[in-house]
């Protein structure tokens, strides 16, 4: 039964994403993506709840048993990021219905929500999927779809956008598969647990080094992992607001959950330990953490400073892979929860003041944060967390992360960490100090604060960004699970 | 013998037409050695037996995508490439160089062409061949595995061909130029 | 000498995928990138297909007599592939033409031009 | 073009043979290369053919744009319907075994009705995708 339910969880939007796409009208469109996406967040708690209780869930897609079939395994790791972007989707989707109004022509509306629903299906296939070669085909119908939705913004900015996503994206993805088809080369098996029973044997020779490097690569860029990030920027800022909020919580995550899944799941871990590859994660992630948040300070826009911010963001999340030890992988995951309810958070407050002004350039927002009070304090709240200041969520998860660090005493890593969250505090500082600090332009005297239907999701973020600061029972709990099933240390 | 021989002469022309269309300039040009390129592939693939997808890739390769190539290149006309002046080649050059090293290094341990003792044949594939007909009733094994065992990735596919359709009707489709350029063009203006 | 003909496919595999790599990554034609892209996927259907051959095989159609087949699976994702490659192509290639609507050009460095003297 | 007297006799009588390969391709997809990809591949083919020959708008009326978008849904809702049913009848999803009397049987209808589902999407979806980029040059 919670084979069905997991299988559900991936049919239900992918049901409901023709049904839209044929729908008459914009709002009917979104009345059944919004109903679709509360009943994959219910599903996806559910399933959570049994992974956490009853162990790992199977199901065997077409009745065939795997490796000959595709299957669908859950375990904490999956089920929780499966959680991340379901809820994610259920809280954008109320505030989606306002601000695509105002973003997407209304004859495109029932396409537009239907291409969300595909994104959605296409991200949540990632995560529930135990066979690697169903995974890309999964991938590749999140990807286009969010290409198509980036392409959807208001400037002609977010074409080229659109384009140069698409192009680097490919290319991942190609990179993937021939990662794939390398491995299966020498295995004859795409499942990963039968790739993870067959690949000790083989793991010496030269085609699953490159292999390994090249799924790796691959879903690098599909993270924007720094130096590969230069698509992101771009897209977050000329994607609709709405798309920018999904996105951000949930695509890089899932990219993240890959790399980790096929790191420490299916490889072995004398393989993996044997190969640089947590020395370029640590490199990596302090290069993005410090140089992405040093071009987030210089940024004008604000959508653009927080995708930088989001790049510096990764970074952080790679630190905590590249140590490989329980204690990293543990900051990795929380972070990774955390950084989806303050990115939401921001960038749904962002998108309250484009709604009502149309920009988020710095010149245009002005003093804007005293005639939107409650915007602004959404803004302030995800910005400390963001900054990681103690009793919000990114304290947690920042605090893992030097624990991570100390316990093997990388120094110069956790100077970075502290680096990067001094810069974070000067880049949102910055938002801050325009919002509220300077004196608003005449014609933004009248500007009122946004409708309830933007604020109330956005504040949904923000105050679960407080109670998991302070309630941590939940997250690192799970999160601990994860390390453990993943496998991260030996026995 | 033969085999080897016409597998030779095939790939040294898809290697000689992947060349030129490097190096051309007229963009019609191009598109028409892609299609080439493309046929010569779905030749390759017959010679290495791979029927359906032969077929696949000369209705798709050389048949859609050409013609939606030729069809973009109708619309911008735009039918020369200008030489770039920002893109020095070096750099492109040395990361395609390593990434090929990379995955020439990754062959070298690979068993050689058509080797039926290839790990790669021996797992989950044999299966597949032994058991088709009496659990499926299918004789074609690529469409029994198609459809049947692993058919929810030829679900996936199916959804990834819809959202093209879906993707290409939000940027270019429904209503004519008009409506549509003003949309989104005409804020641009704004600025 | 036979590591050589063994390996031959797989080569001249990889070096079409890094003629159309490179076509990507270094042209600024909006248009040739998209063929570099096409040109880098067929070349990984060339790979995957090698990998699936078998000396002697015969097509993977269930016939009386013959006892060899190559190998079905690689044929399966790969036909998948294929249809996911002509999908971003069309998608890449509509975006393509209404870049050139916005923007009246479909080289990257012209757009770029555009993009910071405004 | 839509003048060639040549070009539209030939044509009249290429796009039946064309649909019956369509067909062909769809429904022997068991036995020889082929199936709902190519087949609607293929058929796709056929009307835009004739929509090259006797010009867009007459090729528009032949199947309407409002049609083409129903049938690429519909097709896509056909594939994951037949695994919906089987979940009803009690198997696994796309576990086509329980649709019919035997097991076999079951499969081979589960095949036949997937495989239809593909055609139609991969159909109308081409066409769609077709008329975008030929309509777009439309003044």
């Amino acid at each position: 039964m919670q084979g069905h339910l997991s299988l559900l969880l991936v049919i239900v939007p992918l049901i409901a994403a023709p049904v839209a796409a044929i729908l008459p009208r914009g709002r009917w469109s979104w009345a059944l993506a919004l109903m679709v996406a509360a009943i994959c967040a219910i599903l996806a708690g559910v399933q959570l709840w049994a992974v956490v209780h009853d162990g790992v869930i199977s199901y065997e897609l077409g009745g065939w048993a795997p490796p000959w079939g595709i299957e669908y395994r859950i375990d904490a790791v999956n089920a929780m990021v499966a959680m991340i972007v379901a809820g994610i989707a259920a809280i954008t989707l109320p505030y989606a219905l306002l601000s695509a109004e105002k973003e997407i022509p209304e004859h495109q509306l029932p396409l537009f929500y239907s291409a969300f629903l595909l994104c959605f299906a296409g991200l949540l296939g990632i995560t529930q999927t135990g066979d690697i070669f169903n995974l890309f085909v999964f991938l590749e119908i999140s990807s286009l779809s969010s290409y198509a939705l980036i392409s959807l913004g208001q400037k002609r900015q977010a074409l080229t956008s659109a384009y140069q996503y698409l192009i680097m994206g490919t290319l991942g993805a190609t990179f993937f598969l021939i990662g794939v088809g390398l491995i299966y080369s020498q295995t004859g098996t795409l499942n990963m647990m039968d790739l993870a029973l067959r690949l000790p044997e083989v793991s010496g020779l030269k085609t699953v080094h490159t292999g390994f490097a090249f799924i790796m690569i691959g879903f690098a860029l599909k993270l924007a992992l720094f130096p590969l990030h230069l698509w992101l920027p771009n897209a977050y800022t000329y994607a609709p607001t709405v798309i920018t909020v999904f996105l951000a919580a949930t695509a890089t995550k899932v990219a993240l959950y890959v790399i980790l899944r096929v790191l420490f799941s299916v490889f072995p871990l004398d393989f993996v330990s044997a190969t640089p590859t947590g020395d370029l994660f640590l490199l990596s992630g302090m290069a993005g953490v410090i140089s992405a948040s040093i071009y987030a300070i210089y940024q004008v826009d604000v959508k653009r400073l927080l995708a930088y911010s989001s790049v510096a963001q990764i970074g952080y999340m790679a630190l905590g892979i590249g140590f490989a030890s329980s204690l990293g992988v543990t900051a990795t995951i929380i972070h990774l929860f955390n950084h989806a309810l303050m990115k939401g958070a921001l960038f749904m407050a962002v998108g309250a003041i484009i709604y009502r002004i149309g920009s988020c350039h710095m010149d245009n927002i002005q003093g804007l944060g005293r005639q939107m009070p409650w915007t602004f304090g959404a803004i302030v709240i995800g910005g400390l967390s963001l900054i990681g200041v103690p009793g919000t969520a990114g304290f947690i998860s920042k605090w893992y992360l030097v624990l991570a660090a100390m316990e093997q005493q990388a120094w110069i890593v956790v100077a970075v960490i502290l680096i990067g969250s001094l810069l974070a505090v000067v880049y949102i500082g910055k938002i801050i100090e325009v919002l509220y600090f300077r004196a608003a332009t005449e014609t933004h005297l009248a500007v009122k604060e946004a409708p309830m239907l933007l604020l109330a999701p956005t504040w949904v973020l923000v105050i679960a960004n407080i109670y998991f600061g302070l309630n941590t029972e939940l997250t690192v709990g799970i999160a601990q699970r994860a390390v453990q099933v993943l496998g991260v240390t030996p026995g | 013998m033969i085999d080897v021989f016409i597998d030779v002469i095939l790939l040294a022309f898809l290697a000689i037409t992947a060349v030129s269309i490097v190096r051309m300039t007229n963009l019609f040009a191009i598109i028409m050695l892609f299609g080439i390129f493309s046929f010569l592939s779905a030749a390759m693939f017959v010679v290495m037996d791979a029927v359906d997808v032969a077929f696949t890739e000369a209705a798709v390769g050389a048949g859609i995508s050409t013609v939606l190539m030729l069809a973009t290149i109708a619309l911008t006309r735009d039918h020369h490439e200008k030489a770039s002046v920002s893109h020095r080649p070096w750099l492109p050059l040395t990361v395609v160089i390593v990434t090929g090293a990379a995955l020439v290094y990754g062959t070298l341990d690979i068993p050689g062409f058509g080797d039926p003792e290839a790990p790669a044949q021996m797992h989950v594939a044999p299966y597949y061949i032994e058991r088709s007909v009496a659990e499926t009733g299918v004789p074609n094994v690529v469409t029994a595995v198609l459809a049947s065992y692993r058919g929810f990735d030829t679900l996936g596919e199916v959804i990834v061909v819809f959202t093209a359709g879906i993707a290409v009707m939000l940027l270019i489709g429904g209503r004519r130029r008009k409506s549509n350029a003003g949309s989104n063009e005409g804020d641009e203006n704004d600025k | 000498m036979d590591f050589i003909i063994g390996h031959y496919n797989y080569w001249i595999a990889i070096f079409l995928m890094m003629t159309g790599f490179y076509t990507v990554i270094s042209r600024g034609n909006l248009v040739k990138k998209i063929i570099g892209l096409n040109i880098f996927q067929v070349s990984v259907f060339l790979l995957y297909i090698s990998m699936s051959t078998v000396k002697g095989g015969a097509a993977p159609i269930i016939t009386e007599g013959v006892k060899l087949y190559s190998n079905p699976l690689p044929h399966v994702l790969i036909l998948t592939a294929i249809v996911v490659g002509v999908a971003t192509t069309a998608l890449g290639l509509a975006l393509v033409v209404r870049i050139k609507e916005a923007y009246g050009t479909i080289e990257e460095d012209e757009i770029h031009q555009q993009d910071h003297s405004l | 073009m839509t003048n060639n007297l040549i070009l539209r006799v030939v044509s009249k009588s290429l796009i039946p043979l064309i649909i019956v390969f369509a067909l062909y391709v769809q429904f022997h997809g068991d036995y020889g290369p082929g199936g709902g990809f190519q087949a609607g591949v293929i058929m796709s083919a056929a009307i835009i053919l004739y929509a090259l020959v006797f010009g867009l708008d007459a090729g528009e009326q032949v199947i309407p744009s409002t049609m083409l978008r129903i049938l690429a849904s519909l097709g896509v809702l056909i594939y994951a319907g037949v695994g919906v049913v089987t979940l009803f009848l009690g198997g696994n999803y796309l576990d086509y075994s329980v649709l019919g009397g035997t097991r076999v049987a079951g499969q081979h209808l589960g095949i036949l009705l997937v495989e239809l589902g593909v055609g139609m999407t991969v159909f109308s979806v081409m066409l769609i995708i077709f008329f975008a980029f030929a309509g777009r040059g439309r003044p």
